[in-house]
């Protein structure tokens, strides 16, 4: 039984800590706030150096050539401090779909990526997310369509979008971000450290990545394993509230004494610490599924989501509250986590949809 | 069991509604859309004149104050009148109609009540509530603006938090540190400080929603004449008190720009039918609360109108009804998915909704802490309904200059 | 506004206390379990005396007159000390079942239950229970059929029988409990205090009481009533484990102090309050609704049930929890809640059912 | 990542499962029904024995022990293949071998080791814990029993509860008061007792499920020579802390006659389809937590298989896993609806199911209690594994006869 991350991989993990912890701050997500950017080239292209974008791509493309379980403990550590680049939309879910791709133009965009000289989003929600039902139609070489939500859309370089040809077939297309046609509208939200936009695709130039039933798998292989990563970042996110509540509970004085001497106080925290590490054990098992094979997957991804949702949300509320008025000022850095917690627990399909699956799946008898 | 007015209720009510129906819709008109401005609050003070001249200024109050010396279910009765109109009301003028008359009543000398108490009721004074700090919100006993006597006056040094309208108000209800050489509730005490006074700085609060609908206080060698203080010396906690008595119990959920049970369905109506049934035990729960405290809310209006004290019971409606807006607000966010997040790519009747939601998801959270956190309320029910044991206290017998007080 | 209990329905509701708390205690109830008798026969005439029977049976009938508001007040009395009388099958159900029929056998019967001569209880439950998808066939005077649990059906006189004619017509029927061809066998359940059992009719005498539309919608409206009237007798419960706790917690010393002084323990003494205070005043709109109109009873039956299901479930649990060991004990009375609350919150259909008739109601826009 | 054994302990499982495979059919069979009487406690015996002969016994002891000096991962291997069998283990032997052992080794005299480890390791000695008494359960040390000195005996008089087995043990693990003028954890001593000393009387306790699976022992002027002290007088609270660290961290869950999520998924699929959706929200939550408890323990397991210490959160499981247990049986019985009640009216096999959420409905009860109550659990994790601060304790300094004890 060696169920655990290796010691490489720890050790990268402490490496990404103490990394993000000099360089993201919440005072620095307060100042990239302010600037109105997509996102923090700076930090972008410090990634970029230290390997990070091409850590799960194979040497022979550019990468440092590990796997999944690397991106798993980059996730959790980018979920802790909030970093605001766009390294999920680009590295854990363009790249994972560009190195199922075979041809020249996905190695290419790969290497882009690796070398920190392209951000790329996936398009594909419309009517819902993650599948081909949609409008958006591919002829003669361009693509026409409008998706609705596009994660990182706003300092995109390249775009890899679902579309169907004429016979319906599925596809998933490479779309240069800079191209005639292509129309890009940003979008307020909830938590603005992702930003989202609308896309409007209008006879766009595209090249095919993948077709058919090769498309749709990859897609939903990469759906699957996203979610896995998605577990991580809300782990690091709940760990992260976790942990600023705990400080302050401990010099935030009233009555006499550290409000964390309270039961009150402290049973709350010892909830938060159990279910985070009810979604750590969960996360585990997909990280370990991810390299281990298709089978357990989809119980696995479930399983880590719900804990990874119920973790994050009790955390991020909890620590604002306890807080108290403090924690509802613009001043404090509790609503980072209250917005992303939200963000997440939403983000690759809700609650009931993750519920439906991980069921299923028991069903099955896994 | 009846949920119809008693016939002198009803009465009253015909009363109040047909005044109001003549009245109050000149006072909706064209109010400007800063909802915490100068001018609103000028539009807030000609609505009280108006209601005091009517007899509705006041209506617990005796005549002679300018009151009608009716039951508090009178009270009741205009409010959820009034309610039925976009009037400029809220803590603009409740804080000192609602807080400062019944304090300063209580424990003021007759020139002060005639100084403070008839001008509020006119509605020429508008008054801030000066209590909660940085460092005392729960606790809010733990306070630590200093006052120290000069002669006939007072000097107070400190800062105040959460202080709604503070940037309009004439005058403020103010609770400082007189002696910290005591045990803390022993050295407090209480003055009503005149806002225009130099050295009162008073800064807006941006709250996580982004809005300010608060202020912060800074009091810098502010100068308080002493015939502006309330009640002895070192007995600032009585009279506190008596301020925190008046805060009047409220349920909440009356309001349509907050998410209710009804919302939520209305947005479930939108996903397939299988997933509809997911959400739907969570939901039934959160409404079977929802109707609870509507009929608790009757309950206490029962109490109310038999002239009967509410029992620390009464304070579960705040803590049930915060908890419901969050967890309700974050079902819908959860039901609506990722694009509920942005509403503006909704249809705009959609929009308002999960605008409505996302108001939720923060009010809620503010809820839960003002006017008594969760925990502060659950220690209530425990000790004051159950007669469970107090907390071990630390901080009780001690001066409050020799109190931990962390960083 | 007078949304509160009369004065006559308080000091009804103070005279069942006092007399219950000096006739019926956990010990009484458990020297009544050793007799293994149906039910407590001498309190049982007891209540008749008191004419607790025929609290709402009209004068002319031989009742007191009152309504179902007294039902409401003696539910909440008879739940909190577990009276092991049949109380709610025959006054709650089958007599508000009589008074609904026309006829002479049901006038009868009424009057002997009022007397305290008769316990009758409703025999309706087959694949699922409170409608007529039945197999019970009635004909040439004899019914005929097999029913899976009934209430009170050990101790009972007669029984109220639902059934279908040879064209399918519903019927509630009367039949003698001593007749030929009525077979009964007792059953092992969770809750002893309350008898089910199985009822086997082979050809037997039965009258009919009512038929058609009338008998379908007699039956629906005391399925209705009943739920409000066992949503009082769930917040009994839930009180008088609520009450068991915090004398217990004040009493019982550990580190020095009594239990009920940690945060841990009085704020979840607190919530059950809370939750009983929100059942409660779900409950008394119940209590309203069946005095004032038919259109809000379905929600304001739904919504009593589902909080009092809550609220009996949550103080029964903690109230054997906080006792400590001494609560897994058979010597402590924490068990007889704990069975009870599991009992009522399936009587009447479970919390999934309460919960689709709860948002239907809401969704037609009560 | 990895959730294979390594090498070494693959080698070791392959030696237990063959091993097992040849001894252990023989002991599983003809078991007597009575899983607590006599009979079965002379099987459990010779099941030891078997293993003792065979190096089985104490995996973790050094080999002059009678051990084999093996890592804890090892223990836990062998643990695991065992229960593949119905072997007749559990308490009745692991209370000797895995509390009584340590401790004794931990704090007794070369003599005391001589006398009881090798017979304990042997299946020879069985024995009972006599810690908890009624007023002591969570407050261990607020424990009552007396400990008089009188010549080269001690005199015990006392009362405990919750002692497994104790029916049939030759010796218990006593934990009393030989100091009532000092600190409640200052004046505590432990003794080994002979359960066939004059005046001690063991009764069984009924349960709320009727079964009776504990005793109570009643100690009545019970004499104990001094040779039968482990560690020095008034330093019995160190010594039942060795034996309480030796209490197996578990999550349970393992055993097939507990309900589990699959048997809740299987009644859920005889609803209509329509509510079996109400009901999946709350069945997936309860899904994700049997899930991640399952592979909480793979992490322990691993920790355990690289010889590191487990930290204060490994409490966590007991934990998760009775709440789980309580909610997954209430869930069943409410899906169950009336009928579920009732299993004799349902057909054998869904009765046999019927009966394990019942089981589950009293056991999850009781695991909640049984060897530190939620709220201490919760305490420890905040204190032991956050570092947050302790309770107030108003008992920590003052003579245990000085303390108040309610009734």
């Amino acid at each position: 039984m060696d169920f655990d991350f290796s010691d490489e991989q720890k050790m990268l993990r402490d490496e990404a800590h103490r990394f993000l912890g000099d360089v993201s701050s919440f005072a620095s997500i307060r100042r990239h706030l302010e600037t109105g950017s997509a996102f923090d080239r700076g930090l972008w292209a410090r990634l970029g150096e230290m390997g990070w974008l091409g850590v799960a791509v194979a040497e022979e493309q550019g990468g440092l050539g590990f796997g999944p379980l690397e991106l798993c403990v980059l996730n959790e550590e980018l979920g802790r401090c909030l970093a605001p680049v766009p390294f999920f939309s680009t590295v854990c879910i363009a790249a994972e779909i560009l190195k199922g791709c075979t041809g020249a133009a996905a190695a290419r965009l790969l290497r882009r990526i690796v070398g920190g000289q392209a951000v790329v989003t996936l398009a594909s929600a419309e009517r819902s997310d993650w599948n081909f039902d949609i409008a958006t139609r591919f002829a003669g070489g361009k693509v026409s369509g409008s998706k609705t939500l596009v994660a990182d859309l706003p300092g995109a370089d390249a775009l890899i979008v679902t579309a169907l040809d004429a016979d319906k077939e599925p596809l998933l297309l490479l779309v240069d971000a800079l191209a005639n046609g292509v129309m890009r509208t940003a979008l307020q939200g909830l938590d603005a450290l992702r930003p989202q936009a609308h896309l409007v695709l209008d006879q766009v130039d595209a090249d095919v990545l993948a077709r058919g039933d090769e498309a749709r798998q990859l897609l939903a292989r990469v759906h699957e394993q996203a979610a896995i990563f998605a577990a991580f970042e809300q782990i690091g996110g709940a760990q992260g509230a976790l942990d600023m509540i705990a400080a302050y509970g401990q010099q935030r004085y009233a009555f006499g004494r550290p409000i964390a001497g309270n039961q009150a106080v402290k049973h709350k925290l010892a909830d938060m610490l159990v279910k985070i590490e009810l979604a750590r054990s969960n996360a585990y098992y997909g990280a370990w599924s991810l390299e281990a094979g298709p089978a357990e997957r989809p119980v696995a991804a479930a399983a880590a989501r719900l804990s990874a949702i119920e973790a994050f949300e009790f955390a991020a509320e909890e620590n604002l509250h306890l807080h108290g008025g403090i924690g509802y000022t613009w001043e404090a850095d509790c609503q980072f986590y209250y917005r992303r917690s939200r963000l997440l627990a939403v983000s690759l399909g809700n609650a009931a949809q993750w519920s439906q699956k991980l069921l299923a799946g028991y069903s099955r008898g896994i | 069991m009846n949920v119809q007015d008693t016939p002198e209720e009803a009465r009253f009510r015909v009363e109040v509604r047909s005044w109001l129906q003549a009245t109050a819709p000149e006072f909706c008109k064209d109010l400007p859309a800063d909802r915490s401005g100068i001018e609103y609050a000028a539009r807030g003070q000609d609505w009280q004149r108006k209601k005091a001249a009517a007899g509705f200024a006041a209506i617990c109050l005796p005549q002679t104050l300018g009151g009608r010396d009716a039951s508090p279910m009178m009270e009741v009765i205009f409010a959820e009148e009034e309610a039925r109109y976009p009037l400029p009301v809220g803590p603009l003028t409740s804080i000192g109609v609602g807080l400062a008359v019944p304090t300063i009543l209580a424990h003021g000398t007759p020139e002060q009540i005639e100084r403070f108490v008839k001008p509020t009721l006119l509605g020429e004074l508008l008054w801030c509530q000066l209590f909660s700090e940085p460092a005392a919100g729960s606790d809010l006993a733990g306070l630590r603006a200093r006052a120290t006597r000069d002669g006939d006056d007072w000097i107070i040094s400190g800062q105040k938090v959460w202080n709604s309208w503070a940037h309009v108000a004439h005058w403020g209800l103010l609770v400082a540190r007189s002696d910290a050489s005591v045990p803390k509730h022993k050295g407090l005490s209480y003055f009503l400080l005149d806002m225009r006074t130099p050295g009162v700085e008073v800064r807006p609060i941006r709250q996580i929603s982004g809005e300010s609908e608060f202020n912060e206080v800074f009091l810098n060698d502010v100068r308080i004449p002493d015939c502006c203080r309330i009640g002895q010396v070192g007995e600032g906690w009585k009279v506190t008190m008596t301020t925190l008595m008046n805060e009047r119990v409220s349920v909440g959920g009356e309001s349509g720009t907050l998410p209710d049970v009804r919302s939520v369905l209305g947005l479930l109506q939108t996903l397939e039918p299988e997933l509809q049934a997911v959400y739907r035990m969570q939901l039934a729960r959160l409404a079977a609360q929802e109707q609870g405290l509507k009929y608790f809310r009757f309950r206490l209006l029962t109490q109310i109108s038999r002239g009967e004290m509410l029992s620390a019971v009464a304070g579960m409606g705040k803590l049930v009804y915060a908890n419901l807006l969050q967890d309700l607000s974050s079902l819908a966010l959860d039901i609506a998915g990722t694009a509920g997040l942005y509403p503006e790519t909704a249809s705009p009747a959609m929009a308002a909704e999960l605008k409505k939601f996302h108001d939720g998801y923060f009010w809620g959270a503010a809820l839960r802490i003002a006017g008594g956190a969760d925990e502060i309320l659950r220690n209530q029910i425990a000790e004051r309904a159950l007669g469970l044991p107090g907390d071990i206290r630390v901080d009780k017998e001690v001066a409050f200059s020799k109190l931990p007080s962390g960083r």
